[in-house]
């Protein structure tokens, strides 16, 4: 497998060297693996950090700047982030009045939030942390590890993001982002696995008219394998399982992201699928995100994320956000 | 048993796992995301530096420099975890007083003490399909071996002790081949995780793999 | 080659139905393949409009909107659009004052539009084009169709779309729009090629350790074959060709553009090497894109196009814009 | 030769592209972007629909029709240029008042005219590997061969010229296989666009083979 990289070991260094060449507005550490807001915290506002594996660009680090993160600190590829990290990126974004960690829903990014945010209240720190669980292709049950966390994560981070800008306190903001998981689900497909850098091989082998359904964002195999279909009959297969979990109707907020290797020319063929079978069940597409938002290296594949919408969270959506990854309003 | 035999032990560790990192790479991209080797020869890579760095005067000492450097340097679910497990280990030690000389006896009442902090961090009970399925009868074997006050002192006693925990170790992981996983990445799989040997107990049983050889082997000074 | 697509016949308009699902402020006419502002034409102000080939999204119907293009017209995928798409995309265009066609140099787009323009003249249309024609990867003589139009084609429907939108007559917003093509050049390179959704198959074949030195962006073969290397000598190749072509000093706008298969980290490390070459040169990144901009299908690869700014272009460029793809200061 | 007999040609183009649709689009892989085949498939199958939907009354008319919907369906390099080739031939009969019924003579200049309009366009001249390797010969074969006067009546030589100028297309494309192209998207490859015969050049030769075969069919009324 042909990767841009200069080796396997120094890919998340090198991409974040890159990162900082290309966003003046961002501090980057490649070394120390945080990145910040260029004008540092805010002071009197409560401080967004999120963090994780990397391999999923432009998540996290893509979505520092105004009206969303104020700091992130990407772990190595598919491997969350260590505990030190998210000190450092704590302080990088404490203005004073608490900071929310967004978390997704693995083991080990739990795990090393928690032994995080221990260090951090030690240091008198004011945490909260909301747990991003959106996957529906994981039973929410004692028997798994709970429902992953995936695309709803950039959801969370943008309207938690606006209510923080907003000047919020800290529990009303870890309010709304809790309330936006809530009202989201996800479902993902993958026509490919991706290739880690390190292992050189695919994570799972697919044959020329087999897909996973229910794949997970580190290459994880899914639910179970399946034939190949058209891109209509796809799009239903991913709605259907988000319907089935969180019936929609009213106004939806609908992502069809890319998992890295996918076109967007595919993508928008997706949604227009997405989009014809929501207003068939009488939910509309009030909101949309086309593109690659979570990614999993370079799977080819999609997901489909949706968010019921209320009048505060689309207000809120809407609201000036100005990140390398998602701008709009200012 | 002193530091040098323990550093003998860590240094043992981080050459097993190295020789051992694409096959518990392998294991890990069957059920999980195919980095267990890679992030378990990063940290034990670390801690063997740090060992170096500063050569800790006491095994408690020692283990809770392992610890923390696992837990700062791997991430990941078995960065935290096996980190908690050696730091509490030398904690415990530590609340003894840290000795400079330990008992195999102190040692796994030590380790029981890494094996609670596990559990309690990570809530995962045998059978659960995790690397406790390897500690925990490791840690077992090892306090019943060591159990009676006379077995401390005679040194055949000693290795057969550490043998029966390797071994327990081995069985514990393959035994979790068969299971369904409860616990971490593998649970997404539901009964499509069963079939598979798990990573994190296989990389256990590399762990007290290298502990047997560590006791056997006299070192170099 | 599994693709998310519903027949190989349909994927122009299906991809433009979710173009329309997910952009409302286009107007957007799936049959017809005519893609504008969904305000129609600015009264008084210079029309821009684009086309060509599908399968390099969001190029270019992702660039219709404010501060850029005014409507563009999607071909068949890697097939040069029709006459009478440019004819009605030049009337949705028409604010009363003439209209910049801009033409990627193919010998299809070139005599397609040629055809257009005369019809366009038959009704009184005043029409200006511009030629883009920035691949260095081929020689610029009589034995060639001359070099051809990749990613400069993003510099010049931003910065005489600024140019427009300011309120300059034709003949200014064509003359940047040609300067802008002056100081651009691009050099691609495919790690592997693309499958077009008709023929299913690669439109070249590359081993495990061969790459594709200034490749086109229609799955044409490139200059020449060579070994893959790792990221920084693949960043050299291509940006030595660029410097031979055209000498880089002073500011720079550089874009690292994905082919369409190449994720997000990889471009980030490319782009990391770019910009320490070109500071290596005394060069600067003053202004820059990484992202998917200028794609072919699901090809894996990179380009690299640089443009030689002045005060003027930088202005312009920082101007407002706001389309799906290109998005800020509004 | 009447609109019956240039329908039945048209028909027969679709026809042979559609069988040939895969090579054509093989040969445009090698040395363009893959889509001739695909291109003029839709073309020409839109052509026999607009024949069909509103029937000419005259050969120019038919041929001028022909041409506009193959600029107006096909886009790429060969749309403007088949349809120029075939409205340009379509208005030199216009030009003559658009009998019903047309010479070989009168073809073959009604063709000259359409060549012109096409190295007018594209401005490629024989040797740059373009469709005009194969056209020229052609349009060269087929006036030559209803040169004399006497040649147009009898039917046997009639065929004769139309034979003479299918195998002048098909040498045509044939000799584009060692050609470096200068035109079109073949040019960006320079000396590696030798040893790949032109899909415009191929196309081509099946447009003269599917007039021959009109002309040799009496048709099935
Ligand atoms: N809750 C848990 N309790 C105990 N061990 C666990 C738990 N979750 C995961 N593990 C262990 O961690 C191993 C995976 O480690 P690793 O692959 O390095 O981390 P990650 O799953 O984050 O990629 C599993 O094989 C399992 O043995
Ligand atoms: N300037 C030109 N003059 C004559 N024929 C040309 C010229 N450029 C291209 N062609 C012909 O067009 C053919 C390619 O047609 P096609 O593949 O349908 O269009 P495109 O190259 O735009 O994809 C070439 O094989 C060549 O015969
Ligand atoms: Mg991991
Ligand atoms: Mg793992
Ligand atoms: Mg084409
Ligand atoms: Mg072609």
């Amino acid at each position: 497998m042909k990767k841009l990289i200069n080796s396997a070991e120094t890919v998340v260094t090198d991409a974040l060297r890159g990162l900082a060449a290309a966003h003046p507005d961002l501090r980057v550490d490649p070394g120390g693996r945080i990145v910040s807001r260029a004008c540092g915290p805010t002071p009197g506002k409560v401080g967004l950090v999120s963090g994780g594996g990397s391999g999923h660009e432009p998540l996290h680090a893509g979505f520092v700047g105004y009206g969303m993160l104020d700091a992130a600190c990407p772990g190595e590829i598919f491997t969350s982030l260590v505990p030190d990290q998210m000190v450092t990126a704590t302080a990088a974004a404490n203005g004073g009045v608490g900071v929310l960690h967004v978390v997704k829903n693995y083991t080990g990014d739990v795990l090393n939030f928690e032994l995080a945010a221990d260090l951090c209240a030690e240091e008198g720190v004011e945490i909260a942390r909301v747990l991003v669980d959106d996957d529906v292709a994981v039973r929410d049950s004692p028997d798994t590890a709970g429902r992953r966390g995936t695309g709803a994560t950039v959801f969370v981070e943008k309207i938690a993001g606006a209510a923080a800008e907003g000047g919020a306190p800290l529990a009303e903001v870890a309010r709304v982002a809790r309330e936006v998981n809530a009202r989201s689900r996800s479902f993902g497909i993958a026509l490919e696995a991706c290739t880690t850098p390190v292992s050189g091989r695919p994570t799972f082998e697919l044959g020329e008219t087999e897909i996973e359904l229910g794949v997970g964002i580190h290459g994880e195999p899914g639910r179970s394998r399946a034939a190949m279909r058209d891109a209509r009959e796809l799009a239903a297969v991913a709605l259907d399982a988000v319907n089935e979990d969180m019936p929609l109707s009213g106004d939806v907020l609908v992502m069809v992201n890319g998992l890295g290797g996918t076109p967007l020319i595919e993508l928008h063929i997706v949604f227009a699928e997405i989009a014809e079978r929501l207003s068939g069940r009488g939910a509309r597409v009030a909101r949309s995100l086309v593109g690659d938002y979570v990614t999993s290296l370079d799977m080819r594949g999609f997901s489909v994320t949706a968010c019921l919408l209320s009048e505060d969270l689309a207000r809120l959506w809407d609201a000036p956000v100005q990140t390398p990854a998602l701008r709009w309003g200012r | 048993m002193d530091t040098a035999l323990l550093t003998r032990w860590i240094t043992g560790i981080a050459e097993t796992v190295r020789a051992n990192r694409e096959r518990l790479t392998e294991l890990d991209a069957a059920i999980g995301d195919a980095d267990h080797g890679v992030n378990l020869d990063r940290g034990f890579g670390a801690a063997v530096q740090a060992l170096a760095e500063e050569p800790p005067v006491s095994p408690g000492a020692l283990l809770r420099l392992v610890g923390g450097t696992l837990i700062r340097r791997v991430g990941g679910a078995s960065g935290p975890l096996y980190g908690t497990a050696f730091r509490e280990a030398g904690r415990h030690l530590g609340s003894l007083g840290d000795s400079p000389e330990v008992s195999p006896a102190e040692l796994a009442r030590a380790l029981r003490a890494g094996l609670d902090g596990v559990t309690r961090l990570g809530s995962a009970a045998e059978g659960d399909k995790t690397m406790v399925d390897a500690l925990a009868p490791a840690v077992r074997a090892l306090e019943s071996a060591t159990a009676s006050p006379a077995a401390a002192r005679a040194v055949a006693e000693e290795r057969e002790a550490f043998e029966a925990a390797a071994s327990a170790a081995l069985a514990g992981a393959e035994a979790t081949i068969p299971m369904v996983a409860r616990k971490g990445r593998a649970s997404y799989l539901g009964p499509r995780s069963a079939g598979h040997e798990d990573p994190g107990a296989a990389s256990c049983a590399l762990v007290f793999a290298a502990l047997l050889s560590a006791v056997n082997d006299p070192g170099q000074g």
